[in-house]
C-alpha cells in the first residue's frame, strides 16, 4: 500500500501537457500510473533518445526495452536528449530514482560506504547526475529504511540543494534547477524556504511522527500539525496500479517485499 | 576499397584486433550490447583490457568476472531487467575479486568526451559537477575531468571533460551492405559520436543487406565502409539485449544470468557452460534454441521495403 | 497542451510573433529555406531584424534588399544555383544600399555556437580558425569568438565559439502531426541543433500527416509539440529550395530571381510584383503555375508507408 | 580546354578507395569527373551531411539540391559531416573552390579589397574554413586572372600553409592537413618541400613561362625545365567532360567563358 501511495503520489507532479524527463526504475512506472490514473497526456524523454507521447501496453524494463518504440514520436541520441532537451532547459520535470538521499537532496546511486571501499556497490550515474544538473528533479524511493536517509550521502552522484557546503547555484547549476520534491514511501518532502534542505510537508495516512523521526538522518519534520495529510487513493486508483504492478513483475520488475504477490 | 574494410568471422576478428592489454570501446547501450563479442574475448583468453563503454550491463559484468578487464570506464553499470546486481561486478569493486580499476562519468560528462573525442577538439564542456563525487574521485584517469573559466564571462567557471578517443572500438548494429554502410533502426543513444571517437572500428551485424534498403534509410546510416577495419556477421550477437527492428530483449535471460552469477562459483560454472562449454556463438544460440530466438524476434517489413 | 502549442496562419504568425526590431534565426541550409517567410515579412513591412542564418540565399538577400534587416549573422550568402551573385547582398556590403551590420562565422563555427546554445552550454571548443579573417574581423559580435587554454595541455590554445542562442527561430518542416511533432526527410544540416538554440520555435511545414506516419520514422522528428510556439501550414513554403520528399529546388527560378533584382530598380519592381503584389504565398503560387510546380513534385510514398 | 583540363588534372587527385570532403562549386564537377573518365570509387561527403558513393544522373547544382539523393548512402547533419568525419580527420582529401588564392595557399572566398569596404562581396566561408582547417586540401580554381593569384589574399577565409605571417602548425591546426595542391588552367602548384609557398610543379601543354609569371602574384616557379608537362587529356576523356560540362549548363552553371557553348 504504501507503495502504490509513493507512485500515485509521485504521478499527481507530473504536469498535464508538460515535457517530463524520466529516469530509470520507478520513474518509468510513475509515468504510466500518470497516464492510467490521472489521464495526464505529457512527453517522456528518456536519456538514451526516446520520445514517448503514450502508454504501451507492456511495462518496459528500462528505456532501452524497445517493447515501448511503438509509443514512441522521436528516436534520437543521447546528446539530443540529455542537452538538447534537458540541458536547454525544455523540462518541466525530471523524475529521478533515489537509492540514497539525503537532507540537501543529494543523491548517491553510485555507493554504500566509502566509494573505494564500498559495503554496497550500485549501479553508478548513468544520466543521473544530469538529471539533477539540469532538472527541476523529482525524486522517488520505495525506501523505507533508515540507512537511505543519512544526513549527508557518502557519494553525491546526482547535485541537491547543498553540495559540499556550497549552495547549488554557487557551483554553476543552472538557475531554477534541483530538488523540487522527495516522494518517499512515508509523503511527500520539499525543499524548505530557503531551499536548502527538505522538509516533510505531506504525509501518507497512517505515518506517525516516530515513523518519520526513525526514518530520516535529519530533523525532516517542523512541527507535525503542519504536515499536510495525503488523502488516500481511492478503489479505482488502487487497482489501476495493482494491474501495472502486475504487469511490471510479468517482466520481471523486482517490487519491494510488500507487494511481491 | 583503399581503405580495406574485410569481412571476417567474429573469432577471427577477436584474435586479429583484440590483444590483451589492449584498450578496447564496447559499443551499445543496454541494446545492442554486444555479448557475442565478451563471449569470445572470454574464450580467446585475452585479459587485462582497458575496456570503456558506456553502460555496463552483462557484457561487462561477464568480462570483469572473467578476469579479462583491468581497468574499466563506465558511467553506469546494472543488470536493468529487475533491476538485479550485476553480481560480477560488486564482488570486483566489494571485494576484489578480481580487482579492477574503475573510473566513471556520468553519461552526460561520458557522452561530451566522446563528442570532443569524435569532433577531433580536445575537451568539451559538459555538465556541471562541482561537488560530486564524479567530478572528485579520479583514478586511473585523473584528468578525466577539469574546469575553466569561461573567456566570455570571468565570473563563471565551467566544467570541461577531456576528449575521449579510444584506439579501437567495437559495436553492434543491426544491418550493413557489401561496402559496409552500416545502420542501427531506432534510437543511437551515444553510438554515433562514440564511433566517430575510435580511431577504428570493428562491427558486428544482424545480416548483410542490400544496398538498395541503406538507400533508403540514409538518415540511419551510422558508419560507412571507409571508417571501419572489419565487419562479422553475427546474428543476434546483440542477444539478450535489443536490436531494434531485429528481435527485443530477452527478460527471462538477465534473471537466469543474475541467478547463475550469484556466487564465484556459480560464476565460473556460468563461464564454464556458457562461453567455454561452447565453440561459436552459434552454438550458444542452438542451444538457447530456434523457439526462444522465434519468440523475441519483431522484424517488421517497414525497415526493409525500398518501395 | 500545456505548452500552447497552436496552429496559425504564416500572415498570423509573423504578425504576432515577427516584430520590428526583433532578433529572429531562419532555418535552412539552401534547402528548406522559408522563402514564404521572407516574403511575408516583406509583406508586413517588418524591419530592423537581427537576422541570424547558416546560410543566406534568396531569403536573406530579399530580406536585405527589401530593408528588413539592420542587423546579418551568417556563414555565407550566394545564390546557389549558377552560381549567381547575391545582388542586394552585394549592394548592401558593397555601397551601402541599404546599409547592414555584417558579422560572419564559418559554417563550423556557427554550427558549433549553436551546439552550445542548444546544449545550454556557454560555448563549445571549434575549429581552430586563428589567423583567419573570421576571427579577427568582429562587428556586432565583438566576441563571438576567443581562445582559453587547455586545462589539459597548458601548451595548447584552443579556439571556442560563443554560444549562440536566439530567442526566436523559423524553420521550415517537411510534415508535422496534429501534436506539433515535426520532421524533416533526408539531411538536417545544422537543424536540429539550431531548433534546440532557439528559445522560442515557430514552424512552417507542407502538411499535416497523421501520427501513424511520424511513427513510422521516429529518426526523422527533429522537434515535438511541446518545444514549438506555433505552426502554419505553408505548401511549397520552402520554393524555390528543396523540400525533401515533397519537392526539389526551382532551377530555373533562382536565375529568375538574380536576374530581376540585379539593379536596384529591377529589385524594387521584382518585390513590387512577386512579394507586395499579392496577398499572400498561394497567390504567389497561384501565379507561378501548378504545371511548373507540379514538375518540381518529388514524393516517394515511402516516406508515408507505415507498414 | 583549359577548363576541362583542370577539371580532370584536379579528377586525379582523388584517391581509389578514399574519403573526400568535397566543397561547392567546382569541387562537385571534379568528383564526377573522377568518377566517369578515371572509374574512381570513393565517398563523397559534403558539409550539409549527405554522404554520396556514386554517380547521380543530374548535375546537382549544390550540395543542398537533392536530386542527387538517390545515390546517397548516408544523410546526416552538418556536425557530422563537418567535425565527426572532417575534423576527426577521416577524409583523404577535400577539394576546395579557390576564388583568390596566395602564395601561402590561403584562400580567399569572402571578398575583394577590404573586409569593411570591399569592392568585391563574394560569398564567404560556410564550411571553406573548415575544410582548411581539417582536410587535406585541394584547391582548385577556373580563374586565369592575375587578381585571383595575389601575393596576399585581403581577407583569409581559408587558413593555408602560413596565416599571417605564422605557421599553421604553430596556430593549432593538426598536423598533416593544410593545402596540397592548387588546380588551375595553367597547371598544378605545390607545397614546397619546406611547406610555406606554392610552386608549379606542373603545367598544362603549351603554357608559358611569361603567362606563368603574369598570372601568379609571387615567384611560382622555380627552374622552368623542372615544371613536368601534363599530359594531354585524350579524346575520350575530353568527350565525357564535354557532356559533363553540357549537363552542368542544362542545369545552369556558370561556366568559364571559353566553355560557354
Amino acid at each position: 500500500m504504501s507503495f502504490a501511495r509513493m507512485l500515485l503520489r509521485a504521478a499527481a507532479e507530473i504536469p498535464e501537457g508538460g515535457v517530463v524527463f524520466v529516469g530509470f526504475h520507478w520513474p518509468m512506472l510513475v509515468a504510466r500510473v500518470a497516464r492510467r490514473v490521472y489521464g495526464r497526456r505529457f512527453l517522456e524523454v528518456y536519456e538514451n533518445g526516446v520520445v514517448v507521447d503514450r502508454l504501451s501496453e507492456e511495462v518496459p524494463t528500462s528505456p532501452c526495452d524497445f517493447r515501448f518504440m511503438d509509443s514512441a514520436v522521436a528516436a534520437l541520441g543521447s546528446m539530443e536528449a540529455l542537452y538538447l532537451v534537458l540541458g536547454r532547459g525544455r523540462c518541466d520535470l525530471a523524475i529521478l530514482d533515489a537509492p540514497i538521499v539525503d537532507r540537501h537532496g543529494n543523491v548517491d546511486s553510485t555507493c554504500v560506504g566509502p566509494y573505494r571501499h564500498p559495503r554496497v556497490r550500485l549501479a553508478g550515474s548513468g544520466g543521473a547526475a544530469e538529471l539533477g544538473a539540469f532538472g527541476r528533479t523529482l525524486l522517488v524511493t520505495s525506501n523505507r529504511e533508515a540507512r537511505s536517509y543519512p544526513a549527508q550521502v557518502p557519494f553525491v552522484t546526482t547535485p541537491g540543494l547543498v553540495v559540499g557546503g556550497a549552495a547549488r547555484e554557487e557551483l554553476g547549476y543552472p538557475s531554477g534547477t534541483g530538488p523540487v520534491g522527495l516522494v518517499t514511501p512515508l509523503g511527500m518532502l520539499r525543499p524548505d524556504a530557503g531551499r536548502r534542505e527538505l522538509l516533510l510537508v505531506e504525509r501518507f495516512a497512517g505515518v506517525s511522527p516516530d515513523e518519520v523521526a526513525a526514518t530520516f538522518g535529519w530533523p525532516a519534520v517542523g512541527r507535525w500539525d503542519d504536515v499536510a495529510v495525503w488523502p488516500e487513493p481511492d478503489a479505482e486508483a488502487l487497482a489501476l496500479v495493482d494491474d501495472e504492478l502486475a504487469r511490471a513483475r510479468s517482466n520481471f520488475y523486482r517490487l519491494p517485499e510488500e507487494v511481491v504477490g | 576499397m583503399r581503405h580495406g574494410m574485410r569481412f571476417l568471422s567474429l573469432p577471427e576478428m577477436v584474435s586479429r584486433y583484440v590483444h590483451s592489454g589492449a584498450t578496447l570501446y564496447i559499443g551499445g547501450f543496454a541494446f545492442d550490447d554486444p555479448l557475442a563479442v565478451a563471449h569470445e574475448i572470454v574464450r580467446q583468453g585475452i585479459r587485462d583490457l582497458t575496456v570503456i563503454k558506456s553502460s555496463g550491463g552483462i557484457v561487462v559484468d561477464l568480462l570483469i568476472g572473467a578476469g579479462a578487464i583491468r581497468r574499466l570506464l563506465v558511467s553506469h553499470l546494472w543488470n536493468s531487467v529487475g533491476p538485479t546486481p550485476a553480481h560480477a561486478f560488486r564482488r570486483a569493486v566489494e571485494r576484489g575479486q578480481p580487482p579492477i580499476e574503475l573510473e566513471e562519468l556520468s553519461y552526460g560528462a561520458f557522452t561530451c568526451g566522446l563528442l570532443a573525442g569524435g569532433m577531433g577538439l580536445p575537451f568539451m564542456p559538459t555538465t556541471p559537477l562541482m561537488g560530486t563525487g564524479t567530478f572528485g574521485e579520479r583514478t586511473f584517469l585523473p584528468d578525466k575531468l577539469a574546469t575553466v573559466r569561461s573567456p566570455f564571462d570571468p565570473a563563471s567557471e565551467v566544467v570541461v571533460v577531456k576528449a575521449i578517443a579510444p584506439p579501437l572500438g567495437i559495436f553492434h548494429v543491426a544491418r550493413v551492405d557489401r561496402e559496409g554502410t552500416a545502420q542501427i533502426l531506432g534510437p543511437v543513444a551515444e553510438t554515433r559520436l562514440a564511433m566517430a571517437a575510435c580511431q577504428r572500428v570493428l562491427l558486428i551485424a544482424e545480416e548483410v543487406v542490400d544496398t538498395a534498403a541503406i538507400r533508403s534509410r540514409p538518415e540511419c546510416t551510422v558508419a560507412f565502409g571507409a571508417q571501419v577495419e572489419a565487419v562479422a556477421v553475427v546474428p543476434f550477437g546483440a542477444f539478450p539485449t535489443d536490436c531494434h527492428g531485429y528481435y527485443r530483449r530477452d527478460l527471462a535471460y538477465h534473471l537466469e544470468y543474475a541467478q547463475a552469477t550469484a556466487s564465484p562459483e556459480g560464476f565460473e560454472a556460468y563461464v564454464a557452460r556458457e562461453v567455454r562449454g561452447v565453440a561459436d556463438h552459434g552454438e550458444f544460440l542452438a542451444r538457447l534454441g530456434a523457439e526462444r530466438l522465434a519468440g523475441l524476434a519483431t522484424r517488421q517489413e517497414r525497415w526493409w521495403s525500398v518501395a
